[in-house]
């Protein structure tokens, strides 16, 4: 068996949010929505302040609210851990949204096309690149596992919901996610945690961790060491208002 | 016989209910694998429905159907 | 066919000599990913090139699918990221397709000073018309053409024979970076670089203002510091953060001093101070290798001995321990007194005695009272310091014993104020004073001991009578001079003030955005004006452009072959290349096939001392089997070919496949200066006693320089009040400006990046913000004031509350405002660069900018 | 006693200008809904006030799904009054026994369609919702008990119990007679097909109480079973849906009653007993449901659960303090008018009709602070407080959907009456 997932290390992380540009463009998604997010933390009174990062990928959460109430299985769970959104089968009542206690879930209020930064069908730009997102990447639209769905978040349908997929369609061909690839420092590691020896499993075994709302029985793949699960009294400095 | 078909009608219609909510729909509980995310015969939930129309037309069969006892 | 990305990098790595970061690991970090690329698509490539957004030219591999750029990763065997990226490198590729960039060579059709109205040229006209221009005044005046980049993306040997063969005037943008502090080390040890640690071994930092999570240090842009922090950290380094806000150095900082911006030299001098009672200090190293033992009479100069034939000044003397005569520094096997005084010549002391003297007031409580913190906290940071510094302690590095003092100083933009220059020589004495310089885990500034030109120079700093250049070069108000843009701006406004008799008329900017980057807007706005052509080579249509460039010749990005960068890591060398994944977009052009069209139009570019030959010069392919022919116009290919070949690779292609050329780890008799034959490369003695400065003081008075200009070149780092203090109490905060890693040394807007900031906000801590009725969120108006003219200046921005600055202080990031014509930058909020000022009282007394301003906060009325 | 000889009772096929002019606005009401919802429908929900929790800081469901509640909670009354009537024989409110069944059809439609509405992918949902719909899923229940087993159900019931009507108006000749035919199926009112028609339906009844619970309950599993929104969490969530769908139905229930008393003028038939009764039903629903939000309240304020407290306070003290203590004083005010009725046994129609009315004001707001707040204020990871508010897309939207219901009851009204007939006396006397 295989369980993929990840240990983030808080105590290398610059908050430089790499992993959340690395996403965006090794997924395409479209403007507003991040299934990467890196916080930026603060916390306490001038002097005795402390400023801290924490990214927050999925947690690809072994007992995922998310695919549970899924009316329609268009979200489930791979026996390799991972939790996947088929963009096909996605009817867009955003019940998964709501049912994430990590708010990870993003919803394509609009057109993808029209909301892609810029206009990439500016004439000139056409005559270069043939029209659409110049650097779509064209893994995207792939079918993946066994069971042939489209889960590797190419879609970006306009009413359709989309989260991280743990770059299913890099994982398949071997590679680790975006994210944990770019990190400058290393802060996101990616691995099987059933394989004892893998990276992964032994930062687990050799660090005092935790894992985000452990009380919420969710079960996240993902797990934080060298570091503390935010408060109440933890603020949010530097947030992303992401806007459609 | 009316009230034969009726009650068939009832039993069949909570059984295809059961059945269809049970083991035809997709599987309820932990969910590990894609293939707990798909129903075991498609359209499964058509039954259901199939099975809560047919427990309350019954009481139009009931009521419609010529009594013969009555003639 | 299909290639596996496993062999594609297996392949980088033999062939560079079965090196692999992996085996060189520099400072542990591992490298290659573990997880290996699958297999290569049908119409899938990759190509290996160079970041094209920062400064430090990160590693890149690019997937390249049907044409089309997909991604960017990080090359895994480039020393510098070590197959990471930052947020820029990795979105850089919105920049590249975006249509808001210039596609087609422009002409202006309006007037100047307002957006301009273009129309789209050829070419050849677009050339024809600079070169016609560029020639014109050449033959008229060569000082009346002005050339200026923003930065070089690569080593800058293109565009500087573009500029020695046509004998324009340079402008640099350094003078709003790190200058000064480049100029204080120049000054005091020859080296060309500002302050950072032996990542390797240090034990204990002082983390001066260094922006850890946002901004780079000392040499490298940011990402490669981090990288070599975490794993220190992780090795056990403290540190320890001197900076008026905690957001730089983040969690990483084991102590925060929360120093009043402005104040670095007077806690320096203390700590010296400090470092000097308690006798922590390194006396080998001071009287070996320093001026400190130098003998000063009540001239304040040397004491020599008379000059032998040949020499047009004697020696300078030290006073002997054992005999206690005066001898001649040099005199072999004699040991000089370090602390010391002679009754010869009325009283002469030593230089290190003087220094002693001159800090006696800096107290611990004396410099806290300054900068805003407690005296117990600068004695704990001393105690530290003294406690690592292990002095006397050496360990062995590759068979050498060397000296093991494993702590130093990380600080690079600290110069930006207005004591800079003599601030940075006060840091760096905190190092000498400890003998970490050059030691094992101790201070270095450069990659290599290699003496830096201005090191002989500012022996004998060459003050001028009047007329002078554009930027006051040796003049009697700038002597050391890093060459100020602003400055110059404002000498345009008004030369005869600063005694300048000409003003330039063809500006041609690189790749630059005065108006944009740098303060102060108005003051370059009113010399654009008078200037009466301007070209500018430039990917995207600059603000400085938009307003005043009568033509604009559109660049490429990273489509396009430059090179040849350094990409160390200051551990292991290597040679990297930029190679374009895809053509030129458009029809823009790299820069190196524009200059050679360009010179070949001016008629620079064929024959002795002409652009080929220059290059020839600056690529060591003069006088070899590879020299460029000074008759026929090469590509850019060709040139690096070349350049490949002189340097024993079978030619560019090595680059084009591999893209790193790894040369293995920088030995440590290169690394260390106690591990060379001759210590520090002869660079010697360190100018703990800056006498020529002095010299330079005493000849501004004599030419009737205002004290304004004259009075920080003193021989000793003084603090004296900064300027700004004098401004009216009801400007009661300190502005200063900040980086944020979205757009630090970023070039272009970003869509990608500017969604995640999507505005300027006025940092300020909830304490001040109260006091004045602002809330989280408000609208605020920012108005600064000049301390000397009473000028204001106005900004409107949103405040945000920070429990991370010091009450007192407020903080505006940078790289906000409509600095280029691109949809995305409009309502991103003010810059503060508008709220700065330049010239007397705001720069250094090397002519740096500085970013402190003093300003008053006000809840905007009827704001949105 | 009134004989009806050509013309059909209860203003049946007598399309009055009143009626006409009704129709027509609410028409006009309808064309901007589907105005609205194109847009949508082109443009995405982007042209909602909708927006992802987390970094958007939004609400992703709003007031489509707090309509949802509304129009299934209505529902509610149809089936229970009629089912009532059977099994505890309440024959004095027999006369809105039809109202009451069509007006929970109705609902049912307009519940379906909002679901649709809400939905980023409906031509899909059509498809997947048979096709896939998971019974772990708290929406199964949803989707096909509410929606497509309740609704069935309670058109069989409406459809039998119409039989007999069908039949004494199938005589009156007119251009509904074959329709009236048909409906009858040959019912002859014999005292056989009596005594059937009471043994089905009261068979029937006893088939829906469960039915009933279930339905309204699942509703309120899709938030109780939530645990992780804070404030949705709560083995109260069913009950308290099952309470506040009854008021919200009886309320409305009256206020229906109340108008076609007047239009219809059935003041003998519908007399002041009938509204006593549903008054009196209305109280008792009320003081339960207030009995859950003091339990409600208790609850989250005495734990003062980090984050469950923070929704409390939105909405007791905060962000929402308006609309809960709107919430309270609609529901309050009522009570206390019907409570002094009730004591003093002196009953008014127009503070019945008010009570009626102030209910479903309450309902309506109560569902919405039943999805917003939990959405916007509760976050579990320091998300920044989001906000919601609804574009004059989903409002047009919705009120077009009520136009829609309204109409679709008054033309019910003209085709069927909507009280029982009295049987025709053949020449009279």
């Amino acid at each position: 068996m295989t369980s993929y997932g990840m240990v983030i290390d808080l105590n290398r992380c610059t908050g430089c949010r790499s992993c959340m540009t690395a996403c965006k463009v090794e997924n395409n998604t479209t403007q507003g929505n991040f299934w990467m997010y890196t916080f930026r933390f603060e916390e306490g009174e001038f002097p005795n302040t402390r400023v801290w990062f924490m990214p927050r990928p999925c947690m690809h959460c072994q007992n995922a609210a998310c695919v549970k109430v899924c009316p329609v299985g268009a979200r489930y769970k791979r026996e390799d851990g991972l939790t996947a959104t088929d963009w096909d089968r996605c009817i867009g009542c955003r019940y998964c949204e709501v049912a994430c206690p990590y708010g990870v879930n993003c919803f394509n209020w609009k057109d993808p096309n029209k909301n892609h930064y810029l206009d990439w069908n500016d004439p000139e730009l056409l005559a270069e690149t043939g029209g659409g997102l110049p650097y779509a990447n064209p893994d995207l639209k792939e079918e993946y596992g066994d069971e042939n769905r489209r889960i590797a978040g190419g879609g970006h349908h306009k009413g359709v919901i989309e989260k991280c997929t743990f770059c299913v369609h890099r994982v398949e061909d071997g590679l680790q996610p975006a994210c944990a690839d770019v990190c400058p420092t290393r802060v996101i590691h990616f691995g099987d945690f059933d394989d004892k020896n893998s990276e992964v499993s032994k930062l687990l075994k050799n660090n005092p961790n935790f894992r985000l709302l452990e009380e919420m029985g969710t079960e996240p793949n993902v797990h934080y060491i060298g570091g503390q699960p935010p408060t109440s009294k933890t603020r949010q400095i530097e947030e992303v208002k992401a806007r459609v | 016989m009316r009230k034969i078909v009726t009650i068939l009608m009832v039993i069949f219609g909570f059984a295809l209910q059961a059945v269809s909510f049970f083991y035809l729909a997709a599987p309820i509980g932990a969910i590990t694998s894609e293939a707990s995310s798909n129903p075991r015969i498609p359209f499964a939930p058509v039954f259901f429905i199939i099975g809560v129309g047919s427990v309350f037309l019954a009481a139009v069969v009931f009521e419609l159907l010529p009594d013969k006892d009555v003639q | 066919m299909r290639v596996s990305r496993k062999d594609f990098l297996k392949l980088s790595a033999t062939s560079a000599g079965v090196l692999t970061v992996g085996s060189l690991l520099s400072g542990g970090m591992k490298t290659l990913v573990p997880f290996e690329k699958g297999k290569v698509k049908l119409g899938e490539k990759f190509v290996p090139t160079t970041c094209w957004i920062g400064k430090q030219d990160c590693g890149l591999i690019a997937r390249v699918v049907n044409g089309r750029l997909v991604s960017f990763q990080g090359h895994p065997d480039h020393p510098r990221n070590k197959g990471a990226l930052c947020p820029k490198g990795v979105a850089q590729i919105q920049s590249i397709y975006d249509p808001n960039r210039v596609k087609t060579p422009l002409k202006r059709t309006n007037k100047k000073g307002i957006p301009g109205t273009w129309e789209q040229i050829s070419w050849d006209e677009a050339l024809n018309t600079v070169a016609d221009r560029v020639k014109d005044v050449l033959e008229r005046d060569p000082r009346l053409f002005v050339w200026q980049k923003g930065r070089s993306k690569a080593k800058d040997f293109y565009d500087d024979a573009f500029v020695k063969s046509t004998g324009a005037t340079k402008l640099h943008h350094g003078a709003f970076c790190s200058d000064a502090g480049y100029r204080a080390l120049e000054y005091t040890i020859g080296m060309h670089g500002v302050l950072h640690p032996d990542m390797r071994h240090t034990k204990y930092l002082l983390s001066w203002g260094w922006n850890i999570t946002n901004a780079g240090g000392n040499k490298f842009c940011w990402l490669t510091w981090p990288q070599q922090l975490v794993e220190a950290k992780e090795r056990g380094m403290k540190v320890a953060a001197i900076d008026p806000r905690l957001r730089g150095p983040a969690h990483f900082a084991d102590d925060w001093l929360a120093i009043k911006p402005g104040t670095d030299l007077a806690l320096a001098l203390a700590i010296c101070n400090l470092l000097i009672e308690k006798d922590s200090i390194d006396h080998e190293y001071l009287r070996k290798y320093t001026n400190s033992p130098f003998l000063i009479g009540d001239d304040g100069m040397f004491l020599r001995a008379d000059p032998e034939e040949g020499e047009e000044e004697g020696k300078p003397l030290v006073l002997d321990q054992a005999t206690g005569l005066l001898v001649p520094f040099d005199t072999e096997g004699m040991t000089p007194v370090l602390d010391g005084k002679t009754s010869v010549s009325g009283g002469a002391k030593t230089a290190f005695r003087l220094f002693k003297e001159s800090l006696s007031g800096s107290s611990a409580e004396w410099a806290g009272d300054i900068c805003g913190i407690h005296a117990s906290q600068i004695e704990q940071v001393v105690n530290d310091l003294a406690a690592n510094a292990m002095i006397g302690s050496t360990i062995q590095i590759d068979g050498k014993m060397l000296p093991y003092r494993p702590v130093a100083i990380m600080a690079y933009h600290m110069s930006q104020q207005e004591l800079g220059f003599q601030a940075l020589r006060a840091m760096l004495f905190v190092s000498m004073l400890l003998g970490s310089v050059g030691a094992v885990g101790g201070q270095f500034s450069d990659f290599t001991w290699k003496e830096y030109k201005n090191w002989s120079k500012f022996a004998d700093i060459s003050v001028k009578e009047g007329p002078y250049n554009i930027y006051l070069s040796g003049s009697k108000f700038f002597p050391i001079n890093s060459n100020n843009s602003s400055l110059v701006a404002k000498v345009i406004n008004n030369p005869e003030q600063y005694e300048v008799d000409y003003i330039p008329e063809v500006f041609l900017l690189h790749h630059v955005n005065p108006l944009g980057s740098f303060p102060d807007r108005e003051e370059n706005i009113k010399a654009y004006e008078k200037i009466k052509f301007v070209a500018a080579i430039d990917p995207w249509l600059s603000l400085t452009a938009d307003l005043f460039a009568d033509i604009v010749l559109p660049a490429a990005t990273i489509e396009k072959y430059e090179g040849p960068m350094s990409a160390t890591d200051q551990y292991v060398d290597a040679t990297a290349m930029r190679i374009p994944p895809i053509e030129p977009l458009f029809q823009s052009r790299g820069e190196i096939d524009i200059y050679l069209d360009l010179c070949e139009r001016i008629g620079v570019l064929y024959g002795e001392g002409g652009y080929l030959d220059i290059v020839n010069n600056e690529l060591k392919l003069r006088d070899t089997d590879f020299a460029l022919p000074l008759n026929v116009k090469p590509t850019p290919r060709e040139i690096f070919d070349k350049y490949s070949k002189l340097n024993g690779l079978e030619g560019i292609e090595f680059f084009e496949t591999e893209g790193v050329q790894l040369k293995g780890p920088v030995s440590s008799s290169k690394y260390y200066p106690y591990a060379m034959e001759t210590p520090f490369g002869g660079i010697l003695p360190h100018r703990l006693y800056g006498e020529s400065l002095l010299v330079a003081q005493h000849r501004m008075m004599e030419m009737g320089a205002d004290e304004i200009y004259y009075r920080d070149y003193t021989a000793f780092p003084t603090w004296r009040d900064l300027t700004v203090e004098s401004s009216p109490p009801e400007y009661d905060l300190l502005l200063m400006s900040t980086h944020m890693i979205e757009f630090k040394q970023s070039r272009t807007p970003i869509p990608m990046m500017i969604e995640m900031v999507p505005n300027q906000v006025v940092e300020m801590n909830p304490k001040d913000a109260k006091a004045k009725r602002i809330a989280d969120g408000d609208e605020v108006i920012v108005e600064s004031i000049h301390a000397i003219t009473g000028e204001t200046r106005q900004v409107k921005s949103i405040a945000a509350y920070r429990e991370n600055i010091r009450p007192g202080v407020i903080c505006m990031p940078h790289h906000f405002g409509e600095y280029v014509k691109h949809p995305w930058v409009k309502g991103t909020g003010p810059s503060p660069n508008s709220l700065y000022f330049t010239g007397e009282g705001y720069v250094t007394n090397t002519a740096d900018q500085t970013y402190l301003v003093k300003v008053k906060v006000t809840k905007a009325i009827g704001g949105k | 006693m009134t004989t009806y000889t050509k013309k059909l009772p209860y203003g049946v096929w007598d399309f009055t200008r009143g009626w006409v002019f009704l129709a027509i606005a609410l028409l006009a009401l309808i064309a901007l809904g589907i105005y609205a919802y194109s847009i949508q429908l082109i443009e995405g929900e982007v042209v909602t006030g909708m927006r992802n929790l987390g970094t958007m800081g939004g609400a992703t469901w709003g007031l489509y799904i707090s309509f949802l509640i509304y129009f299934i909670g209505l529902s509610f009354t149809g089936i229970s009054i009629a089912a009532m009537i059977r099994l505890l024989g309440l024959e004095k409110i027999k006369p809105i026994a039809r109202m009451a069944e069509a007006l929970t059809v109705i609902a049912l439609i307009l519940g379906a369609l909002v679901v649709i509405v809400d939905l980023g992918q409906p031509a899909r949902a059509l498809v997947n919702l048979f096709r896939y719909a998971r019974p772990g899923s708290p929406f199964f229940g949803t989707f096909t008990l509410v929606i497509a087993g309740y609704l069935f159900a309670s058109q069989v019931y409406l459809y039998l119990d119409g039989r007999r009507d069908a039949a004494i108006l199938a005589k009156i000749p007119g251009k509904l007679q074959g329709f009236f035919r048909i409906w009858s199926a040959g019912y002859k009112d014999t005292p056989a097909e009596q005594e059937r028609h009471h043994q089905t339906s009261f068979w029937l009844a006893i088939a829906i109480v469960p039915l009933l619970i279930t339905a309204h309950s699942t509703l309120g599993f899709v938030f109780g079973l939530q645990v992780g929104r804070p404030g949705w969490f709560s083995s109260l969530q069913a009950p308290e849906f099952v309470a506040l769908a009854g008021v919200s139905g009886i309320g409305f229930l009256i206020i229906i009653a109340a108008i076609l008393r007047k239009v219809l003028n059935t003041e003998e038939i519908l007399d002041i007993d009938v509204f006593k009764w549903l008054s009196d039903f209305l109280m008792v629903l009320i003081v339960v449901y207030l009995y859950f939000l003091v339990v409600e309240w208790l609850t989250i304020t005495y734990t003062a659960q980090s984050h469950e407290l923070i929704i409390a306070n939105a909405m007791y003290t905060g962000d929402y303090a308006w609309a809960y203590w709107l919430t309270v004083a609609a529901l309050v005010i009522p009570l206390l008018l019907l409570g002094w009725q009730f004591i003093f046994k002196r009953y008014q129609m127009a503070w019945i009709v008010i009570s009626g009315f102030l209910v479903n004001v309450a309902a309506i707001v109560k569902r919405y602070l039943i999805v917003v707040p939990s959405q916007t204020h509760g976050k579990l990871l320091p998300y920044e407080i989001g906000s919601y508010t609804p574009t004059w897309i989903e409002y047009s939207v919705v009120l077009g959907l009520f136009a829609l219901g309204t109409l679709l009851y008054i033309s019910f009204i003209k085709i069927f009456p909507i009280m029982e007939v009295i049987e025709i006396v053949e020449g009279g006397e």
